[in-house]
């Protein structure tokens, strides 16, 4: 056992802590976010110049080489910036899907562009029936000559708007809601047959309802086996909770730093609020519910390093319940704190509480991931 | 001891559906209650609602008789607030019907009740409260806005904030600092009737979460206000504003609009698609622990409003109403949020980019501002943690 | 609407308010519950004489006319003292089933004896393999000529060891766990066939595991409907759900107050312990839930009183749900402000912790009434 | 970073299992662990597990090598006290190994530390713990027992309370008031080696909730302490002590305890007869819940431990082990008695009726023990209010 990071591991949080507090204050990522894409193209070049954007990818494919405790370093610092550049859906989701399931062709036609930062990326999988089950789909690809014919619906596909490049999954046989018969094609956003509905989100992300009428696939759309895309999903979407769970300890941090820092120079009834006792335990259950969220986070990235499978999976499942709970226990009680103030559109303070609450909504909440543990 | 309804009292419940069945009919309801928007200027529909609830007297109800009250029995009152929010009525602003009329038909002169409490009841008049300073918060005694005698005016010079609804409000009661060497913080407040259009003040927007503006700050800088519209006597505002505050915690129960909404989840959870929700142990089970929690505090209430009718004003025992009901208002959003799903990510605000109209479930949007502006719920008012150093100081005895 | 007492209820509540504050003091009970018997034959004749023994049943049968708001004021005085006299199984149960169920024949044979307090009752129903299913039943009645033969295991009966009147559900008909075929039998304690072991429980009751090996009974004994017990045993034991709630609410009551009264006196650090703001803040969550356990111990006692039925049935499973987890929170830190006190057996705090935890259990805890709440 | 055992650290376990096999056969076990009730006089079973660790050296893992310890890495203990713990293996009493040791190896004089750490060492003496005393609960250092010295030795008057095992205890190591006219409560008090055999110490059995006697009270009349005895230097106890206490709280942690528990529990759940906990959502959520924190707390306590490993002592994070290990321990202790159904009722206990042995299914009298005197588990070793007190100023800065 050890809880050390390695030296390249340490070099990349340096790297992004400094970016973070020298680039991405507070009020330049309000401008970011009130952006029309949402998030800043300088930033992506950024990115994509320091090498961020090939992190997990392998070094044969022009990436960095790094594994689950690299992404959870970087993500850990971008949830202390809010930041909001698409990485997870591009890169941990789009590319996850190349990293894990793509065939040599496949990698090589699209990693390069997204570790160059030309490249955006999403992955089309909820729909509205379907709540949090990856195999709840009545989207359709029907065998068509060489390749598919796509048809249905996907519901708040996160970055759609700026995606290039789509992940879709589909139902290729089976039942509505059959763990066989799920599968996932490469999709170019731009195809004929692809129309979207583009609109924010609560923690200022850019999402899409995206119809697909006819959208005709040729074969070497499909990404792993025809009919057993429902093991892939997993294997990509663990990896990308780890992030936005890692985010969400991040601004768990801000949030309760912060908060203490507020209390102790806000002063009511003649006196620094941070003296009121309640208020000061209450500081103390934040810090301990962040403590134990960090834990989890650890132990989540050391599993999915060790090679994923049922204990990975069931790890990351425990990191996202805690998650859930820690954040909107930290994140309220944030708001709560700040009295009238965490309530402003102005203060950095709200924003960090939509983007947890937010967070435990996305890939299944606490409930879904509680029994999700269970049946592991 | 009984919970049904008399002869007389299920009369008067047929009455009051009717009644609301002719004015208020189905069409464009929304739920109403205190953590909704605040109304902005009035629709058709509103004026007509509140024209016949003037015309019947019911526009009051909790006033004296005297002044214009029904002088119903907490059973009347009781059905009255359960059946206009259930049927989503409009809700008169609280703040000139149920806070302030209070302060002026207990310590105003008779010119001012002449003056002030027709158009309250009349709903023809808006009031906001300039309570709140920067930087005081729930703190209400450290007030720094000066009031100056200079002859039959006060001059009045500050600033106050979280005003709600003082962009639409005709006028503001306010609390003024009129003399500066006291001993206690709380002596030197006086109680002032401000008109809005006074020369001096300015009011600028605070966007909240989840808020599409409710909120303000507003200065004021050399503001005249006649002495006329001086509440009672110079430097006791404190008593006037702290019997007021009482009235505050009883309103901000919200409990039938917290049913309406357990309702409409209910009904959502059992509606859902492939029924994944209304077959959810888990989901279920926290459905049912509101409901009952809600049916304890609405029989809390029911106590407290017994009491009321022996004894008059509602004890510090308000506070648990505001405490609980402000929690459950706050799980019931949560749980709302939870029945969404992946829904409860959009947020097509004008806000932000535009806005093209609702994606998602219908009232999905409106479920994420309640959710968020509902935050506020146990924070202003007095925050929950100040209701609770209420409860332990006037009922524990610390 | 009306929310005040009669005058005979108020009498009712003043005598036994009167009769525990001068004869039920905490070291008198003590002495009460270390006798053999459990509880004081003295105090019983006490209790038939002031006449409330009969509160619950009709004039006609020799009682008092009572409603449920009647019994719910004297538990609530009950569970102020910790009362252990075994009300609820002689006069709530046993009783109860004959005023519910019984002919004028059985009526007539046993209620004369509860009132004048010479009989005592308990009612045999749990089985090791039920949990809180009353009709989860292995225990057999089996036609034999003119009547039945007994057999089977009854596990925890309250109040076994001092009853002479039994009340014994057993399976007439169906399977295991069917809603009908369940019957009721008034069996005689000191029957052939039945023999038992007896012991206390954590609150300082007394119970008895039965076993009734071929034990005989004439026709007469059934109670009710052959094969139609259930709904008579959900109305009796709503009834005496009511009752053990409103205890739990009395001793609710005393715990907030004497944990207020100690930490007003006791000092640490130098103050009365009651200055710290997070103990004051726990009791004042202490008193809401006391509050509102007794909002929904008026609203069951009303609805019970307004006639039997599904809408008093979901309001008494509410009201064991909040007193269930009022009882938990206000039992549990009681103990928690009391200190190392608190935890001692000399004190009386931690017996009224122990009957509210016991209560929690008894006719079903928290999560079985709230399915049952949910299932109304 | 990883969380996989290496070679060498799968040899050790593999060793550590080994030993466990010879030393503590399956025979007889039971969850030992910091809330259990502490062993009064040996069984020979443990008795022989003692002189095993004894020979192999193992007696004392934590403490430094020069004085008998083992010198493990962190991994080392972490394996050592998982195997141990599934393994119910006995518990050393915590009060000489764990809490008195470190002071005699830190402050005590090398005769002191001839003297008193060898027996330690090998199991041979008990030490009770003479801190809290009638009055002062978690405020130690309001302590008036006074120590005046004569000669060459001390004279010690006053009274201990809440003392674990003193009624088989053969020393106590107790805080006494050396000084009276300090200005800070904490200065004037010593640190003191009591024999227990001395003339003029009486205990006297306190009985605890769902405990079968472990805790005393303790007066003390006139008792005669050598100068020798003295801990370090006159009227700097506190400074012994307040080190002390953070050792205190890792040890309460008890997580692989709580683990061993929590999958009894399951199995429990899972065996039951009609299978209605086994598929009862809300339960196994509740399970779930539990395990799920206890994997966090785990993780929690391992970076704690590598933190150790850097940098010497735990600080005051460690209280995040006292607070939510008790709290843990506590739910899954309530959870066993809902399991139990009515079979949580029986307590057949000797305190009451005579003892016939146990009712309902195995080990429920035992869980009810627990539940009731693992109340105590958030009360003793500086309450959970007090263990948030400590965070707030130690890692808040408040």
């Amino acid at each position: 056992m050890d809880f050390s990071f390695s030296d390249e591991q340490s070099m990349l949080k340096d790297s992004v802590e400094r970016f973070i507090q020298n680039d991405y204050g507070f009020e330049q990522r309000q401008k970011v976010a009130a952006l029309d894409a949402g998030f800043s193209a300088e930033n992506w070049k950024t990115f994509a110049e320091l090498g961020w954007l090939g992190v997990p990818f392998a070094e044969a494919d022009g990436g960095f080489g790094g594994g689950a405790v690299d992404t959870m370093l970087l993500a850990e610092q971008f949830g202390k910036g809010l930041v909001v550049e698409p990485y997870v859906p591009t890169v941990l989701l789009a590319g996850g899907f190349l990293k894990v399931a793509g065939s040599a062709e496949q990698k090589h036609k699209y990693l390069t562009g997204i570790i160059d930062g030309s490249v955006q990326g999403a992955f089309a999988f909820a729909e509205p029936q379907g709540r949090f089950n990856f195999a709840d789909l009545t989207t359709t690809a029907e065998a068509a000559g060489d390749g598919y014919t796509l048809n249905g619906y996907k519901a708040v596909v996160i970055n759609g708007p700026a995606a290039d490049l789509l992940v879709i999954s589909a139902r290729t046989s089976g039942g509505q809601r059959d763990t066989e018969g799920v599968s996932l094609f490469l999709v170019d956003a731009s195809a004929e047959g692809i129309s979207r509905r583009d609109y924010p989100t609560v923690d200022a992300l850019r999402a899409s309802e995206i119809t697909l009428e006819n959208v005709k696939l040729t074969a070497d759309a499909l990404i792993g086996e025809l009919g057993g895309g429902l093991p892939i999903i997993d294997e990509v979407v663990d990896g990308a909770i780890l992030a936005i769970g890692a985010e969400a300890v991040g601004s768990m941090e801000v949030l309760y730093k912060d908060t203490v820092e507020y209390c102790k120079t806000r002063e009511q009834f003649g006196q620094p609020i941070g003296k009121f006792q309640v208020l000061q335990h209450r500081m103390v259950d934040m810090f301990m519910e962040y403590e134990q969220a960090k834990s989890l986070m650890y132990m989540a990235a050391m599993r999915l390093d060790e090679g994923y499978g049922d204990e990975a999976a069931k790890a990351v499942s425990a990191f996202k319940v805690q998650v859930g709970k820690s954040g909107r226990f930290v994140g309220q009680n944030a708001v709560q704190l700040h009295g009238g103030m965490g309530m402003t559109e102005e203060l950095n303070i709200g924003h960090y509480f939509k983007r947890l609450t937010m967070i435990d909504t996305m890939f299944g909440n606490v409930d879904h991931h509680l029994k999700r543990f269970g049946s592991l | 001891m009984n919970l049904g309804l008399d002869d007389a009292e299920r009369a008067f419940q047929i009455d009051v559906r009717e009644f609301i069945d002719a004015h208020w009919p189905e069409g464009a309801r929304e739920v109403g209650g205190a953590m909704a928007h605040p109304p902005g200027r009035r629709s058709v529909a509103e004026q007509h609602w509140y024209d016949a609830l003037c015309a019947r007297g019911w526009s009051v109800p909790n006033w004296p008789v005297a002044h214009g009250g029904t002088g119903w029995t907490p059973t009347q009152h009781y059905i009255w607030d359960r059946e206009t929010t259930r049927a989503e009525c409009p809700v008169m602003s609280a703040f000139g019907a149920r806070m302030l009329a209070p302060v002026i038909y207990a310590w105003g002169s008779t010119a001012q009740q002449a003056k002030f409490l027709p158009p309250i009841r009349e709903a023809r008049v808006q009031w906001c409260q300039g309570y709140s300073e920067p930087g005081a918060g729930s703190d209400l005694a450290s007030l720094r806005t000066r009031a100056v005698r200079d002859g039959d005016h006060y001059v009045v010079n500050g600033a106050k904030t979280w005003t709600t609804e003082a962009h639409v409000a005709d006028w503001m009661f306010c609390l003024v600092r009129t003399n500066t060497t006291t001993e206690r913080r709380q002596q030197g407040i006086s109680f002032l009737l401000i008109d809005m259009a006074s020369p001096g003040i300015e009011v600028h927007p605070i966007l909240l979460l989840g808020d599409q503006h409710s909120v303000n700050s507003v200065t004021l800088t050399d503001v005249r206000v006649p002495v006329a519209n001086l509440i009672g006597e110079e430097n006791h505002g404190w008593t006037y504003a702290k019997g007021l505050l009482t009235h505050e915690r009883t309103g901000i129960a919200g409990i039938a609009t917290s049913q309406v909404r357990l309702g409409k989840l209910k009904q959502m959870a059992a509606c859902e698609q492939d029924g994944a929700l209304a077959e959810d142990a888990v989901f279920q089970r926290k459905l049912q622990e509101v409901e009952i929690e809600l049916m304890a505090l609405e029989m809390t209430e029911l106590r407290t409003l017994a009491t009321v009718q022996e004894g008059g004003a509602p004890g510090p025992e308000s506070s648990i109403l505001k405490i609980k009901g402000t929690e459950l208002r706050q799980r019931i959003a949560d749980l709302q949020i939870e029945a969404l799903g992946y829904y409860g990510l959009p947020y097509p605000d004008d806000l932000l980019l535009g806005n093209e109209g609702p994606v998602g479930p219908d009232g999905a949007l409106d479920s994420l501002r309640r959710m968020l502006y509902g935050r506020a719920a146990s924070i202003l008012g007095g925050s929950n943690e100040i209701q609770k150093n209420i409860i332990a100081k006037a009922v524990l005895g610390f």
